[in-house]
């Protein structure tokens, strides 16, 4: 074991990747001799050399079309986005692509491509560098979203999208890149894509994130259980598509007070799937209506400190949605 | 015209040639009988096409390369191994479709055991990914090249520009056909762009560029021959630019009547490759009566056998429908 | 009044439009000498002449990008996309410029723009010429997503899109074009953007949809009066983002039982945004879990007729889910 | 070098075109004292650009043409009537900030006043924007034009490509301006492309395309003056590759030292536009000492005074987080 930072647990995640599988390649902007403009790839370049760490071309179209195209021919590329509000031009590559290139031709071609994109807020990043993506995508059947919450999460779940014979969304949250840091298993773990991981039990409150918010989650549900006595159910949904339907309705069973939180934009969010999954299958033994909370409906969080922080979700707000739904 | 025997192609390599367009030809003649018969859907049409999709095929290592053929690739598919059959099970939406198993409409082809990259409606998509493809070709030593085709209209999409340019900055043997026959559906050449030939995209780009005269089968195969050889010599990537013309509608849901006039259409028929084809064949004595007779009703044969075939044959079933999706 | 199919009365609306304000205009793919793939600019390039009805080379991200840019100029520009699968290579030009262009620039600049393209299936289109693309957009503020049930409400909305300030997708159901009928009045009829229509009032159950499902909602509605005496509340949304969470929460607490319903694969899907809404402000009123129906989660419907049938929603599945929720 | 004389420029014009220069570098000066001291939290920077974009912006009619500058624009948006203040609001955030009022990160120019299009981070929207505005342009017999500035290494994206098709197709009076500092944050020019020059991409468009020296602002005013006109007479757009080097780090996130010398670096400076140009000015004696000291003097007291006025004023208030986002 050792402790590693979220950005760490990436790039070994890759380098592992890369030194247990020849097929194992990546592609992106900025990802070689500098080693990403977050460092995610850093030293594999030296390690691996420049036919497989590839710096393309800036456009990203091209990124996952290209790896599209590799995967298909069988090699398993790593496409780094450079900053997820970047993979818009991709859109029509993921979506009409590799979410359908398996199903297209009745199992016989298949793209087990990884998109990685560094996501989230709270960096001074403004409109395009501090977005939540993943509700974009999160309709597409043939995809996968992966959204880890910590360093160890971040590699288990990195090596099982490499893996994935199918192509996965994996985002990154940028802040959490240096903030977040835990012990990893020098192991060679694989953490399974589709499932979510209760990450603590509790009676009084059901609490379901994912990224960094589950991290803030995580730490307020300790201190309400010592501060106010609030035991909280905690789970992490780790892949936020297509959904752990059956973790999600007996979470939300285990306590009947459902709280949900994501820093997307409300409307159309990640957790609008997850309440509407509860209400379908759940509805009589909820005490509390669902709560959401989440980002404002404005198109993204502002340059200016007083406009991002009141857009972002942060501990405070999440303590007092917790404390609230353990109230009524 | 050019004469095979310069290319190193026999009397029975041209005849061949011939019978692939013409088994285009026929089958694409016979499905729009098919469609206009309330038998199937939906058709889109490769006629006027032939010449170019066989010349090229043709060019290529039919054991090693790759391709990402678009929707009117007819030709190409053939050539390469499609069978008259898994076409009209295709036609038909049937099961037995090998592209699809019926999933997907008519034209969009693919087959991993012919190394056929699996191709999509949204025009344009496939150049990336035949560059990719490329690159694993270029990363694995492996002695093929990848060629994907697209219609010139479909060369204004950001994906042909995107994947060309990585293409050449890699230098990976790869060959964009540009099939040109003057229309994007109901648009004009003219207003579609405003250069003087496609292939002068090349320039800026930095690869080999070239337009031919696609109605001629041996013009394409010397140029799509002589771009293989540059590509696995590690110079880099392509782009041809046959030029051609559609001489049927968009496909069996347009109506060209209302863009363009009958008089165009049959000026452009004097220069239909299949027939102009024929002449050379036929002045050239590879071609005589009788090989044509019975090449005619070996295809046609084929065709009926096929439509009966395919006719008969059934759909997938409704449990299919939720295969597939994930591994 | 005169009786208008749902694409006359588009066709009618742009003309209208195009007669009263000199700066409207049309670009698109073959919307000009053709009249479009589906005819709905049928006889506008005659009257309005080519430098207003424009069509433009094979390229959705300039298509929509050159209409932003037009838009900032001064000029309307209604924006057509052929299949509203093709928008997919236009999602960077869409959410990142048109939605967010006001926001960024401090109200200083807008984009008027109207984006129209046909979607949904049930017309032999298979995967690519089929789908429902409402959800991927339905989580951008900035945007309005229009989605028309009628000839009548095709028209009154089509002509307030064109008059909104803001940019606005308007998705037209390819299967509604020529099998809708109704008199649709000959004034300027505006009917308001944001705004869901209660069109039958019940207090059975509630059902909630939009576009071609909706009609299909209110003849079984109808129907199911006079055959089983079960009285259907119906809301068609009509703008399905942002949502008219307002007229939700009435609707569902007039029966207190909710069938939602949409044509989209269900996770992920505007009809879950419509349960959360439900699920978060009227718990307590419900007498049955909100229900779904929707299309399964695969990636879009194929073209062999059996499985397209399976997966189309239609009439028969609706109704069952009606009764079954009536009989709940 | 060119003479500003053989070009109509006066002696003024030139010290004009000096002064936004100087003023753009000194700017981009403090913004990185400011950075490094904390004060404000990302820049990007125009060093080694100043040249081309004043000499650009200057070749404009700035009473009617319309612009879509890119991030590093700052020498074209102090040409176009931005202040050293306002810029400087920009840098800190704050509610003034004309732009965006604080909601964009620096060098997010936007301007409806200056008809100065409102840009966002995604690289190369704004070509179809400024197309789209040529289109209205020409629609409405308006005797302007629009230009539009992007990087090198940003002409690989799609939207390049289907913006300069469209505006060729339609013949719009446009003009884009690609900046080729060599670099893509740390991607060099050969790994972004593999043509000879930008420029040459003008030939697949079948559009005007030249590519001149971005370190002199008068070789760039001419190329854009001809443009201009060439626009305004109907004769379609124009492609102009402005070339030069980007003299520091991509901003102030990057670290260029893991991607490329300091000799480089140095050897590039001895080319920077600011200071050729300067040597033209002295040896003409436009530029003497006592008017440099002078102007040097004063844009040290603007830069100043906007600096502070920057750090004391208002950030924008937290209840406007939810205007503007329907009208
Ligand atoms: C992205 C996208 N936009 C629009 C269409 C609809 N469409 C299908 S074919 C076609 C015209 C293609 O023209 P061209 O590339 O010249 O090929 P051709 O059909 O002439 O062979 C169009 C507009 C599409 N399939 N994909
Ligand atoms: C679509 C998109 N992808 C990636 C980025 C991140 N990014 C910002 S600037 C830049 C490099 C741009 O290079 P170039 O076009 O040469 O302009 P320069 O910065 O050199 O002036 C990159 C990759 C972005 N802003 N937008
Ligand atoms: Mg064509
Ligand atoms: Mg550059």
């Amino acid at each position: 074991m050792s402790v590693l930072s979220y950005i760490e647990a990436i790039q070994l995640a890759m380098k592992e990747e890369m030194e247990r599988d020849e097929k194992v390649f990546i592609l992106g902007e900025d990802v070689g001799k500098r080693g990403g403009v977050f460092r995610a790839t850093d030293g594999l370049y030296e390690q691996f050399g420049e036919k497989r760490v590839i710096d393309t071309p800036l456009a990203e179209s091209a990124i996952v079309g290209v790896g599209i195209g590799a995967a298909m021919y069988g090699m398993i590329p790593i496409a780094e986005i450079q900053f997820a509000d970047f993979i818009l031009p991709a859109v029509n590559q993921i979506i009409s692509e590799a979410a359908k290139l398996r199903y297209r031709s009745n199992n016989d071609w298949s793209s087990p491509i990884t998109i990685r994109a560094p996501y989230g807020g709270g960096v001074h990043g403004a409109l395009y560098h501090s977005q939540s993506m993943e509700a974009i995508f999160a309709n597409q059947p043939g995809l996968k979203i992966v959204m880890p919450s910590s360093p160890r999460d971040a590699k288990g779940l990195l090596k099982a999208a490499i893996r994935d014979p199918d192509p996965v969304l994996f985002f990154e949250h940028k802040r959490a890149y240096r903030l977040l840091k835990e012990e990893v298993p020098e192991t060679d773990e694989l953490i399974p894509i589709g499932k979510a991981n209760l990450v603590r039990e509790g009676s009084d409150i059901t609490v379901i994130s994912y990224g960094l918010m589950l991290h803030y989650v995580k730490e307020i549900a300790n201190e309400l259980a010592t501060e106010k006595e609030i035991d909280v159910h905690v789970l992490d949904l780790r892949t936020v598509y297509p959904l752990d339907q059956a973790a999600i309705i007996q979470a939300a069973k285990q306590t009947g007070k459902v709280l949900l939180v994501t820093e997307d934009n409300k409307e159309g969010s990640i957790i609008s799937e997850v309440s509407a999954i509860i209400a379908e299958h759940c509805l009589f033994d909820l005490d509390a209506p669902i709560q959401r909370l989440a980002g404002p409906d404005v198109p993204a969080m502002p340059y200016a400190p007083t406009l991002e922080k009141e857009f972002m979700v942060n501990k405070d707000k999440i303590k007092q949605a917790m404390i609230d739904l353990a109230l009524f | 015209m050019i004469n095979h025997e310069d290319l190193q192609l026999t009397d029975d390599d041209v005849l061949e040639m011939y019978r692939l367009m013409l088994t285009a030809r026929r089958f694409d003649e016979r499905t729009w009988l098919l469609n206009r018969a309330g038998k199937i859907p939906f058709l889109v049409s490769c006629q006027g096409q032939e010449a170019q999709q066989v010349g090229a095929a043709y060019a290529l290592d039919r054991e090693r390369d790759y391709t990402a053929p678009y929707y009117r690739d007819f030709g190409v598919v053939l050539a390469l191994g499609m069978t008259v059959k898994d076409l009209m099970m295709q036609a038909f939406a049937k099961a037995a479709d090998p592209n699809s198993g019926g999933r997907q409409m008519p034209g969009h082809f693919g087959s991993k055991r012919l190394r056929m990259l699996s191709g999509s409606s949204p025009v344009t998509t496939q150049v990336p990914h035949a560059v990719g493809v490329g690159l694993a070709c270029q990363m694995n030593n492996d002695q093929a090249i990848s060629f994907v085709t697209l219609g010139e209209g479909s060369t204004n999409q950001g994906d042909f520009h995107e994947g060309a340019n990585f293409a050449a900055v890699h230098k990976l043997p790869v060959i964009i056909m540009v099939e040109n026959n003057q229309y994007a559906i109901s648009v004009p050449l003219n207003k579609q762009v405003a250069c003087e030939k496609i292939s002068d995209r090349a320039i800026g780009y930095g690869m080999y560029g070239e337009t031919i005269d696609g109605n001629n089968p041996l013009a394409v195969y010397q140029a799509i021959k002589k771009a293989r050889d540059r590509a696995l010599k590690g110079e880099g990537p392509s782009l041809i630019e046959a030029v051609s013309y559609r001489l049927t509608a968009h496909s069996s849901d347009d109506d060209d009547m209302t863009y363009r006039t009958q008089e165009e259409i049959d000026q452009a028929k004097e220069q239909d490759g299949l027939h102009t084809f024929r002449q050379y064949l036929v002045k050239k004595n590879i071609l005589t009566d009788q090989i044509e007779s019975e090449m005619e009703a070996a295809i046609k044969a084929e065709i009926n056998q096929a439509t009966e075939a395919a006719e008969k044959a059934p759909y997938p079933s409704v449990e299919t429908l939720y295969d597939g999706v994930y591994q």
